[in-house]
């Protein structure tokens, strides 16, 4: 155990975190609306990585100035793709959702290895690798990284403020929370879900956009990030925001005071995260809401397991 | 509505599997048997050098992989992306058995498979509480995390990222690897027949298409799928400790690889998942895409493009057309095809197949 | 039965078309035909002879085993078949594609002077390149489908150990020579290996003349403390192994000079290394030695920078004067990185000179990585050996590899094989210099630069 | 003798409490009918019984076990099956099938399984149906296969939810006939049914639910004059006919 590493190490988990956040929001949106795990996310994210790329290199785009362009392109990309393909697939099982998320992950990561080859892209500005340093914490932080936190941040104020101000942030929650209610009260529930998944796509491609400026990148970019993301949204209880902020806290904690604090391994890092997926599936299949929700009624018995996750019908 | 949302896509599952014993199952095993003689009499006249040996052995350990990923995800309904584990931990077992401790192969690639068997147990009964995609996705999360185990805390067994060398002292002869694999393939589509004509795989249909009445019907869920997924792993199990035996050399990044469980998902999903036929050619399809059309190419404006560069996208095409259009994967097709040149009753076969694997009739 | 009839005829369908199918697709030349044939081999030969195609091959599986017989005897036609298969694609495709510009080149230069003298029988080589896409099985398969299916004569190896490791098992097995340029971890070289042939040194001997080079340089008062802190960081892999265990080694022979305060592996192909950064800024270390490949070299030390660590001296091992990692991390970045290489352009012997103007004058007078170098080399004194050993009997070849001694571009001006097939060559050290040049720096005789130490901060 | 005691059982979801403190007896060869208005926890109580839901509170005995908390299939095993109120037949098995599942892993494993099979469809009157599949079968046909589903697995008790409603007086009356001679194999019965004129007529005795407590459990000619029931039911829709 190391504790004089405990602050470094804390702020690092906390930028982290950041980054996890904002990678996991338009994963959550999309399940939440849909019921639907997004698998092409981590496709959906390199895309967006080589887009920025592009417009560096073709247009001379400030990669930071980048998500004002990418984020409506796949705003509009998302919602397309909802209408035309996802819609067949409304109703049928889970499982098939699931599968054709990932043909479509296949197919971006062919066509993007088929343009770009599969070298693998950095995007370099003279601000990429600068860092600022608090010489009372004896700390560095790169600026990109605060960016990035900010970024998080950021989004998850605007989404929250989205969610309960807007008509349509409330036609999204209503339908998160019951599909068939929403119906009843006449919010039109197949255009929410359009929408839904356009901003999912977008908030996805924005991620890969400030991602493209910290992460080197190629078509494989993403699969990692994207079963770290699956981890945060499970944490968070997978309907809520804040719930992801604080899933993706709570993991980027997890992980860094494991290596920088407990000292694990290095290469081990990412078992975390994947035993986190695991094990909150199984023991918290409500995320840590649950844990700090009002305490359950008391029971005799603990909950049927088939009362784990049915996509939000339980009883 | 509800009974819709419940409705699986894998009711294609029982979609061949209504007639009763008797002469199909003469004319199923019969043929089986009859297409393993023909190989096994082909793989005999080829000399000892020729690749087309290797290349079939490689064929022959994909359709078993796919056929016994077929028994828990088609049958079963339960997609895992996690089969990698027990493909590495058979081979793996099988290797260090036979390597360090000198057991014979045979008793080797047993162990191997059983090691499999169990670990499919460990993961499995915790995990089958999960349902849908929260099932698929814990798998990954297992896959992934045994990778891990596998590349670094294990190093010293496993050789860690360079990965685990066997002398090419105990290296069989093509020939032989060619059979053994042969004989596997036979005896894991006879085992697939069977169960899907047991009381087991009555059960596992009745699971996969609505868990809850099986329940309440008696049938003991978890423990079905734990039967199946063990049946399963242990096949894999095999498959690995063969693949070990025959290439010398394994890696924790390539036996216990994504690539590996998403191979055995896409042969099963495209070949038509659930079915009896369609994870064989689910196999053909994925080997002949891997090796035949690999070296394909085109010549446009003077850029050349091989096949091989759009593989990848190829299957994810594939893997698209087959869940939007056709289900029932390229067995249903052949049906539907087959039910076309049928002048009687072939309209409604089709009509039925169809309304086999879309929307269910009737329901509210 | 309606549904039983219907049942029945599919599965007579499909077994019919399984068997068909298998057929077809081990059936015949076309298999996993050639990525791309011999590049530019033989100047008569005509353009685009490459393997039938493969729509073709369908029935004619007999064809394939009658070619492979042919070579199985070790005598060569009017070609000597020579077989390899590379990561074109996937991971390492980078570094596999500069191996192949060595293998090509070395190919084209060997043909344009007429071929090889097999016997007084000048030959054409005809060079059969795979991609195997950076993934073992994949490899293996090729080099058995070489040697199996285009019967191949000899095989130059793969590149970066983890391939090289797994597919010269197929080398063993049919007992054909294998030279590559691309295993450097000594445990490839450990296993008795009859056919094998390397022509990277060991990692754990550049671990030590880098260790050499900081003794030194402590001695001149180039490095201000004394034992120098080092944080030891390699991958998971035979490689970093070596590594490790070289520096290690001499750590534990000079333990007044040295000290390792942080000895931390990561896994190859990582996504972030900032925990392990931040684990190497706390241990305050002077040096920063790790070990690791193009890709999470260059992540690595972007990071690094990003984070605004400070060592005296930086190294990646092998990696850093690489063009790419100009390219991607900008000039000012890589500068005064240190890396222990198998060769550098620079190396001051009139062969290499003649190397390096051969390259610029066919490669757009691009200067040859070390990479280049070291796959041409491989494919060279594969070629030296056939024309010496005056057969292509493949026993006769080994055994004249296994002697191979000859001048060449290799750091010692010398090319030769240890008992184990291995290569036994200095490591050259280079710097990095803020002009996007790299200089030799160690061994002081053929050093074209003096090493800025410690590094700027 | 009681063969099954539901013992102050309660069954809440997060606040909602959908079956509250209820006692209830059935004993061997009874045939209880369960009512209530839409909503009283009717079906809520016999997932519970049936193992689906544990008890938030109480006890459920059968045979003098304990199985409140049993999962679904070992309830079965001890020899409690239910019908579902909505149909859910196995739509890609034939029927036959469909009852095979119940016949191969229910209470009762002992002799030719598809013999059993076969014999149960021709006791529920689906016999020419046996090689249809499931899913076309019209809606009378399927809640006749529910029930025969149910029958294969031999149970001692059956619990049926509302497998007459939705039927036309014909096949209502079949299907009637078709449940006293399940009685009179002695299997013991406990159903939910809407049509009053139906559960009048079969039940032995009647409990009646509302708003998850117990109101009444008496014979049922005395259940039809109790103001309680009267005002539950008046306080909702009116009773069907």
């Amino acid at each position: 155990m190391d504790l004089g590493n405990i602050l470094p190490v804390t702020v690092g988990a906390i930028l982290l975190a950041g980054l996890y956040a904002t990678m996991s929001y338009g994963l959550g949106l999309i399940y939440g609306v849909m019921r639907i795990v997004n698998l092409s996310h981590a496709g959906i994210m390199m895309l967006a990585a080589y887009t920025t790329l592009m417009l560096y290199r073709s247009f001379g785009i400030e990669p930071y100035l980048a998500p004002v362009i990418v984020m409506p392109l796949f705003f509009v990309i998302g919602m397309g793709f909802q209408r035309l393909i996802v819609r067949r697939i409304t109703g049928a099982a889970p499982i098939v959702s699931l599968l054709l998320l990932f043909s479509v992950w296949l197919i971006i990561q062919n066509a993007a290895y088929l343009i770009w080859s599969g070298n693998t892209q950095s995007i370099l500005r003279p601000y990429t690798t600068r860092s600022f340093r608090i010489e009372a914490l004896d700390l560095t932080i790169g600026w990109m990284r605060l960016g990035v936190f900010l970024a998080g941040v950021v989004t998850l104020i605007i989404l929250q403020f989205f969610l309960t101000r807007t008509y349509l942030g409330k036609a999204i929650r209503a339908t998160t929370q019951d599909r068939d209610s929403a119906k009843l009260v006449g919010i039109d529930v197949d255009r929410i879900s359009m929408v839904a998944f356009g901003i999912g796509i977008a908030l996805s491609a924005l991620a890969g956009a400030l991602f493209s400026m910290i992460l080197p990148f190629n078509p494989d970019f993403g699969r990692v990030l994207m079963l770290k993301s699956f981890a945060v949204i499970v944490l968070g209880g997978l309907t809520s925001f804040v719930g992801i902020a604080v899933g993706a806290l709570v993991l980027a904690l997890a992980e860094e005071w494991a290596v920088g604090v407990f000292g694990m391994q290095t290469a081990l890092k990412d078992l975390v995260s994947f035993s986190a997926l695991v094990l909150v599936l199984i023991l918290l299949p409500n995320g840590l809401p649950s844990l700090l929700g009002r305490m359950p009624v008391w029971r005799t018995k603990p909950a049927r397991p088939t009362t784990a996750p049915t996509g939000g019908k339980a009883a | 509505m509800t009974v819709k949302e419940r409705e699986r896509q894998s009711t294609a599952a029982a979609a061949t599997r209504r007639a009763g014993p008797g002469r199909e199952a003469l004319f199923a095993v019969g043929g089986a048997v009859l297409a393993a003689a023909i190989l096994a009499i082909f793989g005999l006249t080829l000399p000892a050098n020729s690749y087309l040996l290797f290349s079939g052995f490689l064929l022959f350990l994909f359709t078993t992989q796919s056929l016994a990923w077929n028994l828990v995800g088609g049958y079963g309904g339960q997609t895992s992306f996690g089969h990698a584990t027990f493909y590495g931990i058979g081979a793996y077992t099988t290797a260090l058995l036979q390597e360090n401790a000198g057991l014979h192969p045979v008793l080797a690639l047993l162990a191997g498979a059983l090691g499999a068997a169990v670990f499919s147990v460990i993961w499995g009964y915790p995990l089958f509480r999960l349902r849908g995609f929260y099932f698929a996705i814990a798998t990954i999360g297992i896959a992934e995390a045994t990778r891990l185990v596998a590349l670094s805390p294990l190093r010293e067994l496993t050789g860690g990222a360079s990965g685990f060398r066997m002398s090419t002292a105990g290296a069989g002869g093509r020939t032989s690897q060619y059979m053994t694999a042969l004989a596997l393939v036979l005896a894991t589509f006879l085992t697939s027949y069977w169960v899907r004509n047991s009381k087991l795989g009555l059960g596992l249909f009745a699971l996969n298409m609505d868990p809850e009445a099986a329940e309440t019907l008696g049938v003991d869920t978890t423990r079905l799928k734990a039967i199946s997924l063990a049946l399963s792993a242990f096949i894999v199990g095999l498959t690995g400790g063969i693949y070990a035996r025959a290439f010398l050399y394994i890696n924790p990044n390539d036996v216990f690889a994504f690539s590996v469980s998403i191979a055995m998902v896409l042969m099963s999903v495209i070949g038509g998942v659930g079915t009896l036929i369609g994870p064989i050619l689910g196999a053909v399809i994925y080997v002949v895409i891997q090796d035949q059309l690999g070296a394909a190419q085109i010549t446009f404006r003077g850029q050349t493009f091989q096949f091989r560069d759009v593989q990848l996208g190829l299957y994810g095409l594939l893997l698209a057309l087959i869940i939007l259009f056709e289900p029932a994967g390229l067995v249903g097709l052949f049906q539907r095809v087959a039910g076309r040149f049928r002048r009687r009753g072939g309209t409604q076969a089709v009509a039925e197949q169809q309304a086999l694997l879309r929307n269910e009739t009737g329901d509210e | 039965m309606k549904t039983a009839g219907r049942f029945r005829r599919s599965i007579g369908l499909t077994l019919l078309s399984t068997v068909l199918l298998i057929l077809s697709a081990c059936g015949g030349g076309g298999g996993l035909a050639p990525q791309t044939d011999g590049g530019a081999v033989a100047p008569g030969a005509p353009e685009g002879q490459t393997a039938p195609p493969a729509g073709a091959a369908t029935g004619s599986s007999a064809a394939a085993p009658a070619q492979g017989g042919a070579a199985a005897g070790g005598e060569c036609g009017s070609e000597i078949l020579v077989g390899a298969s590379l990561p074109l694609t996937g991971k390492e495709a980078r570094v596999g594609g500069f191996y192949r510009d060595g293998y090509e080149t070395a190919v084209k230069q060997w043909n344009e002077k007429g071929g090889v003298d097999v016997g007084g029988q000048k030959k054409q080589i005809r060079l059969t390149l795979l991609d195997n896409q950076t993934n073992p099985t994949t490899s293996v398969s090729q080099f058995e489908r070489l040697v199996t299916q285009d019967g191949v004569n000899f095989l130059l190896g793969s590149y970066s150990t983890l391939l090289v490791s797994a597919d010269n098992i197929v080398a063993e097995r049919y007992k054909i020579p294998y030279v590559n340029g691309g295993g450097a971890a000594s445990a490839i070289y450990e296993k008795g290996n009859r056919y094998l042939f390397g022509t990277l040194s060991a990692v754990e001997n550049m671990a030590k003349t880098q260790m050499q080079w900081l003794k030194e340089l402590q001695d001149e008062g180039k490095l201000t403390t004394k034992p120098a802190k080092i944080a030891l960081i390699w991958e998971n892999t035979d490689h970093g192994k070596d590594y490790q265990k070289g520096v290690q080694d001499f750590v534990k022979a000079n333990p007044d000079r040295f000290e390792v305060v942080i000895d931390e592996s990561f896994e190859l192909g990582a996504q972030d290394f900032t925990s392990l950064l931040t684990k190497v800024k706390s241990a305050n270390a002077d040096l920063f030695m790790a070990d690791a490949h193009l890709e999470d070299f260059i992540l690595m030390e972007r990071q690094r920078r990003e984070q605004g660590l400070y060592h005296q001296m930086v190294t990646y091992g092998a990696r850093g004067s690489e063009k790419d990692a100009r390219e991607q991390l900008g000039n000012e970045a890589v500068a005064g990185i240190v890396a222990g290489t198998w060769w550098n352009a620079n190396l001051p012997y009139p062969e290499v000179e003649q190397f390096v103007e051969m390259w610029k004058s066919t490669h757009n007078s691009d200067v040859p990585q070390w990479y280049h170098a070291i796959s041409y080399e491989a494919a060279n004194t594969l070629f030296n050996s056939i024309q010496k050993a005056g057969t292509c009997d493949r026993e006769k070849v080994r055994d004249t590899l296994a002697q191979y001694n000859e001048t060449s571009i290799l750091p010692g001006n010398k090319t030769y094989f240890k008992e184990n097939g291995q290569i036994d060559n200095p490591f050259v050290i280079v710097q990095n210099t803020p002009e996007g040049e790299s200089i030799v720096v160690y061994p002081k005789d053929i050093a074209t630069g003096e090493a800025i130490m410690p590094m700027p901060k | 003798m009681a063969l099954l005691e539901v013992q102050g059982v309660s069954r809440y979801f997060g606040g909602l409490r959908a079956v509250d403190h209820v006692d209830m007896v059935v004993g061997e060869g009874e045939l209880v009918g369960l009512i209530g208005p839409n909503g009283a926890g009717k079906t809520t109580l016999f997932r519970v019984i049936a193992g689906v839901y544990p008890p938030s509170a109480g006890q459920v005995i059968f045979n003098g076990e304990s199985v409140g908390g049993l999962h679904p299939n070992r309830v079965c095993h001890k020899g409690i099956t239910s019908t579902h109120q909505v149909v859910r037949p196995f739509p890609a098995l034939t029927v036959l099938e469909n009852v095979l599942v119940g016949v191969q892993y229910g209470n009762v494993r002992s002799g030719d399984p598809r013999q059993r099979a076969r014999e149960v469809l021709e006791f529920v009157g689906l016999a020419h149906r046996a090689d249809v599949l499931a899913r076309n079968l019209t809606l009378p046909d399927r809640k006749r296969l529910e029930v025969a589903r149910a029958l294969g697995t031999g149970p001692k008790l059956l619990l049926l939810d509302e497998v007459i409603a939705g039927l036309n007086q014909t096949e209502a009356a079949r299907t009637m006939d078709l449940i006293r001679s399940i009685k009179r194999q002695g299997v013991t019965i406990l159903m939910i049914e809407h049509n009053m004129r139906v559960i009048m007529g079969l039940s032995d005795r009647i409990v009646v639910l509302h708003h998850g407590e117990k109101i009444a459990d008496a014979p049922p000619e005395q259940v039809s004059r109790d103001p309680k029931v009267i005002e539950a039911y008046l306080g909702e829709s009116p009773v069907s006919a």
